[in-house]
């Protein structure tokens, strides 16, 4: 599908928002995702990147240029080309209770927890910024929550030792590996069910390849990009 | 009109470009991006006679111009397949083959006789060359003793299209094609994946657990057109040649060396349209170069002797 | 200071970063590109023992990731090189290997016989491996019997170094190497280029008139990484990695899976002064890495047993 | 060795003037080129292109777009970066009779031509401009001659059918390869000098690799991108 760039804003250095148009009437539910192939020769995979708002004539995502296809969507100029494909993934449907659910956002996961509190008005978020680099995105996305990075800020420390500070029994979180593990052990330990929105390297995005295997307890691989990308985060073996 | 059709075995392809195995999923998804009245077919997933687990995580790993990848044959057994796929493909319009990946001779008699009761695909193809298995005895294609123990008499067992798929890392598979053309074999798939590897320097490891993988993608198109050169200058029966197929020339390339048909793999995990984009354009081209059936492109090569 | 030196038989490289043969001419050019002075050294264009006219145009071939040549060891012979060519490569500050492409044991005999009287160069690399040469009885390396008999007692022949540089096409290329390791040859440079062919779809033509060429570049690198840790583990003397190096991190690579140096063949042709910017890179990685030798980098991949 | 683009012309839809820096000191002789490396990362080899204009400061390149490379130079912007070997080929040194010399250009050959031309006053040119596309160029280089076209233009025919309109004992020609080899047939026969600037496909451009080989009538291979890009038109056995 080619999609055009409508707009594209740099919130800090090296993340920033883009906003494509959107020809598929489909709605778009929170987790899923587009799939996006830049015109690098020598990059083969697409690129996948959450749907942090469903606009119903635009999608926005917000990305951070951590290699090539990165840097390449991030040079991408109003009105250019955007080869992609979506939404692709199972988009979360269960209901939420937000007074007893708790979203845990790790740097560029931010991305992926947005979707779950567009227009709501209060929510419990703790978020880890390491190098206290989102406090625009915060902004821009008009997020509140505990702040909290190891480096500067206020509030010292992971976002993992601030869980005890709120009532709840659910918890949604994406972010870096460690940081989903040490939920884990928490809910585990206090059962709470813990939703997470999982990264791994994908191949097709759309269930063909078998290439984003997550390894589950029971020992079974869970495909990422078709049965994800939220899965139980209890019962993932985080590699 | 110009007619795109081709025969493998008892087999009439609506076009000569079809879904590779373990890059066409179990064509349900396939279906969503192609118009399957406008393609030749697709071959599944790998199956195994029981459920297999896949190797473990990463499984992929894109490489300068192609795909390391280590999957290890992940799917949930022929037993599964019959019940809870072969309904939901069983009316797909297009020709599907079912890639079988036995681990001993059992294995491929009992799959063929589950299978064989039913109907809904059009043959198999037997897979004896993954690379991500590294259990060395059950490595067919490298040892041609073994690959006639395995592939003898199973013509008998069906009358469906019969497909053999080989690998291009071992010089025994021109023999072993041999043999299976002379055991009354269809066609020859050519060629699988090639063996490379990966290492994460910061790490001092391999990419990979199994330290090798498959590679496959744009970067070894040459190496297969020349493989596939080779092979149909060793068999008379129909070669479907594999590897690195992205684009309307490289699938004139392999058809001009004489390949009857050809998969694409890599391709659709870009490209997931691009098996009825290459139909399309195959049809483009014929009709601007007044070529009416595809068999004058096929072998049209001019031989220097 | 970081220690980038490297020993092969008696020869000690300043960096393990070598020009490939015939990409790195007779050195003279190379030598306005690179400061000799700060890389390993460069190995020549393939010496025959008469002149040998290549093979016809086109030679050279860009496909993707990757270059297709049908060169066909075009040099003037071994006397013209000891008259018009030693001289003015003499006094290089690099490391220099002659590579000799014999077409019969008596060739390799009489060729090093005239060059050992000489000095200045470091060394021979024997190439059985040619893939532009289509008479197939000079084709050692694709028989281990034949390779045999042109290696059995060269090693007597010279003090001097002694490479011997094998083709990843023929699995016979491993038995090979431990023979020559047997026979007291000093290190293998693995591997020479891929078989691949490319078809002039206008023409219905192979583009190169022997219809197969050898395959280069970026594109072959995660085969050739394979297959140079797969000789590392063949034989104990040391293995020079070829295919595909044209970065920093595809240097480490080679080096971490246990190369002791590397050539880099299509990458002198695309940056010819790559040999010098890798040898520094590798210089600056060592010591961000406090990194004292580069034997600590060699052979430090982490084996899963 | 980086230079920058200074100034970039189109002159007609697919025909471009491209000026960049020159950090060398070295002067250019005619017939010598540059060879271009563009940040395509499938492109491996190098292209070459005649250098048409030696400025001291900067250099001048005439090129048409024919394929993929070309087509990505010709988007290059004032101040963009190039990556480009020079001076290479042996340079023309020998002095030319001008009243006795005949230039011979056809197509994108006549970009090899204009070093020659440069601020002389009178010459003979005849140009051959298959389709017509060529008057602003010529124009642009203020160059006068027999301007010949088989499509539309008042004078039809092959630069080739007008040689015995001209007094001269030696041809400096540039095009197609048939025009080359026509351009043959009469000089051998009419015992003419010929000197012909060849074209073929090159790998590395600076003699290492031996990929650039012409055929020469003993049966003989010469570089053509050391020995050349000027040979012996009348001894080329043209592929
Ligand atoms: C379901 C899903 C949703 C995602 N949503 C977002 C998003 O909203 N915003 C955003 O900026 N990124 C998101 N990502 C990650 C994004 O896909 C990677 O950043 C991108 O693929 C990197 O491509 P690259 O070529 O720039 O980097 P590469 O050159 O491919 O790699 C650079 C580094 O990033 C790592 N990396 C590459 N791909 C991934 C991946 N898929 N997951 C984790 N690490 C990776 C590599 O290991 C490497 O260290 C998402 C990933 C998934 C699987
Ligand atoms: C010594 C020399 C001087 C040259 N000077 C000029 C110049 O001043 N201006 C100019 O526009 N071009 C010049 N050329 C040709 C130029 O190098 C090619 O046009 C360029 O390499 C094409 O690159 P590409 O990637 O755009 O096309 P490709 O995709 O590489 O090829 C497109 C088509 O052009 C043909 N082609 C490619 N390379 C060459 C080549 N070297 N010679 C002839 N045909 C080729 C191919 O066969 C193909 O049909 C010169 C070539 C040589 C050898
Ligand atoms: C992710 C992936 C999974 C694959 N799985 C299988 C498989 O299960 N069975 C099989 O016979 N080939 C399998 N292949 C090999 C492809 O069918 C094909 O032979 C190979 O990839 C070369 O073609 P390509 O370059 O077009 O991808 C797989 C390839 C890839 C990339
Ligand atoms: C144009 C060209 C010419 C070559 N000529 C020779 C040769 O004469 N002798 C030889 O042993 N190898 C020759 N090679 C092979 C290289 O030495 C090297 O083994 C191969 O190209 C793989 O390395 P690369 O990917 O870095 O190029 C040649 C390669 C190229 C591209
Ligand atoms: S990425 Fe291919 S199946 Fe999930
Ligand atoms: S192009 Fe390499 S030697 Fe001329």
């Amino acid at each position: 599908m080619i999609e055009k760039v409508l707009n594209k804003i740099f919130l800090t250095e090296n993340v920033f928002v883009l906003e494509i148009s959107k020809s598929f009437k489909e709605n778009i539910l929170p987790g899923q995702f587009g799939s996006i192939k830049t015109d690098l020769k020598d990059k083969i995979l697409r690129r996948p990147f959450t749907i942090v708002n469903d606009g119903n004539r635009s999608l926005t995502f917000l990305i951070k240029i951590v290699g090539d296809s990165t840097e390449n969507i991030s040079q991408l100029k109003k009105g250019d080309h955007v080869d992609i494909l979506y939404p692709l993934g199972k988009g979360f449907e269960k209901d939420i209770d937000y007074r007893k659910t708790l979203f845990v956002g790790g740097g560029i996961g931010l991305a992926a927890i947005i979707p779950f509190l567009k227009g709501k008005k209060c929510y419990n978020l703790i978020f880890g910024d390491r190098e206290g680099e989102y406090k625009n995105v915060l902004k821009y996305f008009s997020l509140k929550g505990l702040y909290c990075s190891e480096k500067n800020g206020k509030i010292k420390g992971y976002p993992t030792d601030f869980l005890n500070r709120y009532d709840f029994d659910t918890v949604i979180g994406c972010g870096p590996k460690e940081m989903l593990k040490s939920i884990k052990k928490y809910c585990v330990k206090n059962e709470k069910r813990f939703y997470a929105i999982y990264e791994e390297i994908m191949g097709c995005g759309i269930g063909l390849c078998n290439g984003c295997a997550v390894k589950m307890e029971d020992g079974d691989f869970v495909k990422l990009c078709t049965e994800g990308p939220i899965l139980d985060g209890n019962r993932i073996i985080y590699g | 009109m110009v007619d795109l059709s081709v025969k493998i075995g008892k087999t009439v392809l609506k076009t000569p470009v079809i879904g590779a195995s373990g890059c066409s999923g179990w064509g349900v998804e396939l279906s969503k991006y192609n118009d399957f009245k406008k393609i030749g077919g697709f071959v599944t997933k790998s199956i195994t006679l029981k459920k297999k687990v896949g190797n473990e995580t990463p499984r992929i790993k894109e490489v300068y111009g192609g795909i390391l990848n280590s999957i290890g044959l992940e799917n949930n057994g022929v037993d599964y397949f019959i019940e809870n796929i072969l309904p939901k493909i069983k009316n797909f319009k297009c020709v599907k083959f079912l890639n079988l990946a036995p681990f001993s001779r059992d294995d491929l008699v009992n799959m063929i006789e589950y299978l064989d009761r039913h109907q809904g695909f059009d043959g198999y193809e037997i897979n004896i060359s993954c690379p991500n298995i590294t259990n060395k005895k059950i490595n067919f294609n490298s040892n041609f003793a073994d690959s006639k123990k395995l592939l003898k008499n199973i013509r008998g067992l069906t009358e469906k299209t019969l497909l053999l798929k080989l690998s291009p890392s071992y010089s025994e598979s021109f023999e072993i094609a041999k043999f299976a053309e002379s055991e009354g074999f269809d066609g020859i798939s050519f060629t699988n994946t090639y063996i490379g590897t990966s290492v994460d320097i910061e790490k001092r490891e391999f990419v990979f657990k199994n330290v090798q993988a498959g590679f496959s993608g744009p970067a070894i198109k040459p190496l297969s057109l020349f493989n596939v050169y080779k092979m149909v200058k060793s068999v008379k029966i129909p070669v479907i040649g594999i590897g690195g197929i992205t684009t309307l020339d490289d699938l004139l390339e392999f058809l001009i060396v004489g390949a009857t048909a050809v998969q694409v793999g890599s391709g659709v995990l870009i490209k997931p349209d691009i098996l009825e984009e290459l139909s399309i354009g195959l049809e483009r081209y014929m009709k601007s170069k007044r070529i009416k059936s595809v068999k004058e492109i096929i072998g049209s090569i001019k031989e220097r002797l």
